[in-house]
């Protein structure tokens, strides 16, 4: 089953992209034809079993990845490579461990040109953001996983870029950080009009964050369901306890929960 | 090397530049720190740089590549002039340095039949073991020859790795001290006849054809330094020990285990044919070895009339 | 610079999706290496034929095919190959358990280093005559000098690499109840095999390279004695024969490493 | 080995936490150290006091007090110091781009490596002829020399220091829009540090272990110079003073080179 | 505020733990002062904000770091190595990247002895308990995030470890797979006999799998709270939406939100 929307001002859309492994020999599908259009400005979360192809989809949008077959299109340019305007968090992390904290925020910024003191301040900014505050001179080595993943969410939000491509950016947090950052996150999304595919495991945090869910299933990965939010937005600490999100998160958890029989 | 200022009267022209090859060992570098020594260099209009290399076959091919002027060689490198690649400008000296040497008990060359013979390939040590070997009717093949560099023989002979050696003083002193019985099996003077062990100065063949002054001027420096080498040869070690930062024992071995002669010797050398008959033994010695294929008369690379006409 | 990039990002994808399109690019590599020697060839034909004193091209190819027929070249390679061999062989074998005491044991450092450090800036010319003191003139010397240029440059990248050692996998060993003998063969050797094979390959150049000093020492034959006793003789083809044949040789050679570490590393996200 | 391990854990855990205590590890390698060149000094003494052909270390004292003093010592260490550290900037300098090409360029890699491994194989010694008529007999031919052997190691070193690097740190900076000059400078230089650093000292062993093929270049002073020169007239002491001033001026860079990785790599977890 | 509970039959005791990082010449106090007690069989979760020092001191109890100062005792003997009676999971999975899952889950296995055939059955065992059956040959390179995360934690149950510290586990992992996992945590926890230190994010997951809940705080990194958890096990999915099970959750929830003003 495959769930298709098309969107005439789509920012991002994936076309029939298919994605195949060579695994010992055998081919391996981790995506089998996965078709969605996101709208500019609109927030996705996306839903789904461990090893499903959410990353796998998420390299293809960053451009770090071609699919087997079909394509991606960012404001309508079939993706060939990464681009500026694209921002990416990855599961792993991936911080500069020659670099200390201040030094990886500044890294996007001094590729974009920015001189020593704009890009101090900005850096600051987004680190005192996550609260790093302490930690600007420290190197990666010597953070915990919880500060590791912020530094890398104030990397990608330091340069500013339109899509925000966030793959279990709050997955090491505390629950009081991650409603810090989800706060944040929302914050920022409406005030400047971004666009916003984000990955998770916790349908609460899906459910509360987005415009819609993407539910994948996997073996092959693919699409099982997308859930439209109706939720209006700011969202707030009250309608997590409504009646109408625990209707949602119970759809997205069925979703989840009953692919796999 | 000399400063170029302070000109003498009979050189108030530019100085002619020279770059001339040597090696520092005594035979190579007591001419060259007499003309220091005594200013000969400047007396004839002549600055000269004097860099220093470790052995024949790489000056004459900076000669070739006109990176050097004038070089010095060993007799054991005689075979490069004769194959064309540079001038031989004059005798230096005759070695009287090389020896056959055994370990004890080996008496006579025909003892050294299947035993191992360390040589330094394409040297003078290794044209006296040919000699001898074919003095007693033998050949190269007739013992079991290892070739290695002569430091290496030292070694090789000292801790009794090797039964005889083709080598030379003052490396032979060096291997006495540890074997104090080696019995010497041949030396030069037994060849005197057939063949001499002739060092010599080398030209660049194209420096010799564009500066034929300045090749009088250098010529006519050495055949100064040279009488005065016979007649001082004390004072002489003195200077080229201090020169070339070497023991002077050391130097004293090596002078003794040399023939030098005056200009006015080598010149009556010269016209005589001698020398071109030293330099033809040594061409027929470098065929029968393999080493040349065909030979350059040697009145074709020996600048006798030059050196002579330098002493005019 | 943004179309390479993007070339590369569809080769890898290319590579890993599709196997059976996985020569091509191999291919295409062994074209460049042969547009590459073609240029190198030319490049000394040009000069020798400048008028500098080296030996054209077809000057030394007739040299070589002289050796090859009257067998000279071929009993020198085979006796400077197994000289290489066992002297790289040996070097490599005690290289790494000697890197690994010194990346892991303070004591071992403290004590190996300083002559590991001294012994590795002496010119492996400076080395013969003691070689030949301890071994005498047969092959042990030869090989001896050899291997110690394959030890010295093997050993530093074996410490290297068991200094650079990512921390966590030893500690997820130790947890495991492995002990320090399974951790060195277990762990240690396996993250550090691309340290190693940088130092097996800057080893087996040291190796070759050395191969004229060590046939100083003696040899009745081999391509080092060969071209040591053309250099007497100025005969630059019979040099460039055997330049041409450690060279040769020497990539082989290399290339057999290399195909060893694709093997021992395809565990790595590379390039 | 359980309690070295343990002794190991304890030191870190030390080192980590008490900085004022960090200094007591190092002194003991500087211990360690002392100890060893003791034991080698001694081992030295007693060779040659058993009849093997080696000056003993007093003689070797007294030759190295006399050319100190006269300042033959320090004019030689002077010119190879001079040759050697230029020979080994040029070659480092030159390696770390070029193994970069290699290493991300398949078509530079296509190119250059057959020539770098065919040349690295190649012995300093043979190269000399080929210097000499390239570069003349001044200074040119023997840092040449020297820069070959330094480049060699290096080059490799840096080309599979590319090559094993991490592609999720690369694919970070491509995606903060980092182009490829950009990733060359900023991600894969001190992502190769490591590897750079093995190739420098191993390129600095190289170098120093030329010094004497290259000092055989008409050489008017220099260390190598004078070995050769003492080996005419076979004066053992005097070999071994050059032997020994190399073998500490190398340990002295090395130890430069450790303290610049230290500065350079304290990002690392390392043991 | 330190809380101390001193057991007569700890298996696991921490007394008074100090531990200090070197922060760019200043010093860091990663943990002040911690005690606690962990009896025989236990169950522990330790929950507490990101960088309050939770790996921290399981690296101490796994013998991998040493307290500053205090000392930590297993079994009554100081800790001063790892040993094989405690297995550690940890926070970045720690495969061996050059082997394939499951000769990384074979590798305590073969350490502890057993032959091949022991090995490679009780190694399969595991790799299908976490569901990476068909990726039995892959290397680590080719999984996903969860899928590594699993695959670290089937080589830790492998060597059947009395003593089990796990370090955010499950936090890679889609709620299902978490679930499935959790259940089979608690069923030869208490099979076995098993004494479990747990860290986690997920209050509820905390709650849900433990005899008593630590809560930590940061600056220093402390003991909070120790919330005894009066639930009988088997825990069932209903205990989950029973109200005590609420009351406990909103008592950690609490713990770790109102600490940091
Ligand atoms: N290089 C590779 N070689 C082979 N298989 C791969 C490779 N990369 C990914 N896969 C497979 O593709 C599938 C999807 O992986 P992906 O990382 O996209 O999963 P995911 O949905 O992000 O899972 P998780 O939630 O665990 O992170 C997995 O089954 C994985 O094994
Ligand atoms: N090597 C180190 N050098 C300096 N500080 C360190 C080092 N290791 C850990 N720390 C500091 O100790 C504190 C505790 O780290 P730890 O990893 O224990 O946190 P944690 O509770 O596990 O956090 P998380 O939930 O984010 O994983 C952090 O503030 C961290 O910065
Ligand atoms: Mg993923
Ligand atoms: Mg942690």
């Amino acid at each position: 089953m495959t769930a298709t929307t098309q969107l005439a001002d789509a920012r991002i859309s994936v076309r029939h992209v298919r994605k195949t492994f060579d695994l010992k020999g055998e081919e391996f599908v981790a995506l089998g034809d996965v078709s969605l259009d996101v709208a500019d400005n609109e927030f996705v979360t996306v839903v789904g079993p461990s090893g499903c192809g959410k990353s796998t989809l998420m390299n293809i949008l960053a451009g770090l990845d071609m699919p087997s077959s079909g394509e991606a299109l960012v404001d309508g340019d079939a993706v060939t490579g990464p681009g500026p305007e694209r921002g990416v968090i990855f599961q792993q992390y991936a911080l500069f461990p020659w670099l200390t904290v201040r030094k990886n925020v500044e890294f996007g910024l001094k590729t974009a040109g920015l001189n020593a003191k704009d890009r101090r301040e900005k850096a600051e900014h987004f680190i005192d953001m996550v609260g790093l505050g302490q930690f600007a001179d420290a190197l990666p080595k010597m953070l915990s996983g919880g500060m590791k993943q912020r530094c890398a969410i104030a990397r990608a939000y330091a340069v500013n870029p339109s899509i925000l491509l966030m793959d279990e950016p709050f997955g090491a947090l505390d629950a009081l950080t991650r409603v810090k950052l989800q706060e944040q996150l929302l914050d920022t999304w409406s005030r400047d009009k971004r666009t916003v595919v984000f990955i998770t495991h916790d349908v609460d945090e899906a459910v509360y964050l987005a415009n819609r869910v993407v539910v994948m299933a996997a073996r092959p990965g693919r699409i099982f369901e997308i859930v439209d939010v109706d939720l209006p937005y700011p969202r707030t600490e009250e309608m997590r306890l409504s009646p109408e999100f625990a209707a949602l998160r119970n759809r997205v958890w069925n979703a989840v929960y009953h692919q796999n029989p | 090397a000399t400063s170029a200022s302070g000109g003498s009267a009979d050189a108030p022209e530019a100085l002619e530049h020279v770059r001339f090859g040597y090696i520092a060992d005594f035979n190579g570098a007591s001419l060259l720190a007499i003309a220091d020594d005594q200013d000969l260099w400047e007396k004839h209009g002549i600055e000269v740089e004097t860099p220093v290399f470790t052995n024949g076959p790489l000056q004459i091919q900076a000669l070739g590549t006109n990176d050097l002027d004038f070089g010095y060689i060993g007799p054991g490198a005689m075979w490069l002039p004769a194959s064309g690649q540079a001038k031989v400008a004059a005798i230096n000296s005759l070695g009287n340095a090389d020896r056959v040497i055994a370990q004890a008990g080996i008496t006579s060359i025909e003892d050294l039949k299947g035993k191992k013979v360390a040589v330094p390939e394409g040297t003078s040590g290794d044209m006296i073991l040919t000699m001898a070997l074919r003095s007693a009717g033998m050949t190269i093949d007739d013992v079991e020859k290892v070739a290695m560099d002569p430091a290496t023989i030292v070694a090789a002979f000292s801790s009794k790795q090797v039964d005889a050696a083709g080598i030379w003083y003052p490396l032979i002193d060096t291997i006495q001290e540890q074997v104090p019985d080696l019995e010497i099996l041949a030396e030069n003077e037994d060849f005197i006849d057939d063949v001499a062990f002739p060092s010599a100065f080398v030209a660049s063949p194209s420096f010799v054809e564009e500066n034929p002054e300045a090749t009088t001027k250098v010529l006519a420096v050495l055949r100064e330094a040279m009488d005065y080498r016979v007649e001082n040869l004390d004072e002489v070690i003195e200077l080229t020990s201090k020169m070339l930062k070497i023991d002077a024992a050391a130097l004293e071995v090596e002078a003794e285990n040399a023939k030098y002669m005056t200009a006015a010797e080598v010149d009556a050398l010269t016209e005589d044919g001698t020398v071109v008959t030293w330099l033809t033994a040594l061409n027929e010695y470098f065929t029968t070895a393999g080493k040349l294929t065909e030979p350059t008369d040697p009145t074709e690379y020996y600048l006798g009339d030059q050196f002579v006409e330098a002493g005019e | 610079m943004v179309a390479v990039t993007d070339a590369t990002v569809r080769q890898t994808a290319a590579q890993r999706s599709t196997p059976q399109k996985g020569r091509s690019p191999r291919r295409r590599m062994l074209v460049l290496n042969l547009v590459s020697v073609a240029i190198g060839i030319l490049l000394w034909w040009a000069l020798s034929a400048s008028g500098l004193r080296l030996p054209s091209p077809a000057e030394v190819a007739v040299r070589g095919w002289e050796l090859l027929v009257d067998g000279t070249l071929l009993s020198d390679t085979a006796a400077s190959l197994t000289r290489v061999l066992i002297g790289f062989a040996l070097g490599t074998l005690v290289a790494i358990p000697v890197g690994f005491l010194m990346g892991w044991y303070a004591w071992a450092r403290g004590l190996i280093e300083p002559w590991v450090q001294f012994f590795r800036t002496i010119p492996p010319l400076a080395m013969i005559p003691l070689a030949l003191v301890l071994l005498g003139i047969g092959e042990e010397p030869k090989i001896f000098v050899i291997f110690l240029a394959a030890f010295f440059a093997c050993v530093i990248s074996t410490f290297q690499g068991v200094v650079n050692m990512d921390r966590t996998l030893i500690n997820a060993a130790r947890v495991l109840g492995t002990k320090d003998a399974g951790i060195f063969l277990r762990v240690v050797v396996p993250a550090s095999v691309p340290f190693i094979l940088v130092g097996m390959r800057v080893g087996l150049g040291a190796a070759w390279a050395t191969l004229v000093a060590a046939e100083l020492i003696a040899a009745q034959a081999g391509l080092g004695y060969r071209m040591q006793n053309a250099q007497l003789y100025y005969d630059l083809p019979t040099i460039f024969v055997g330049l041409i044949t450690i060279g040769i040789l020497g990539l082989l050679m290399d290339r057999v490493l290399l195909f060893a570490e694709h093997k021992l590393t395809g565990w790595q996200e590379r390039r």
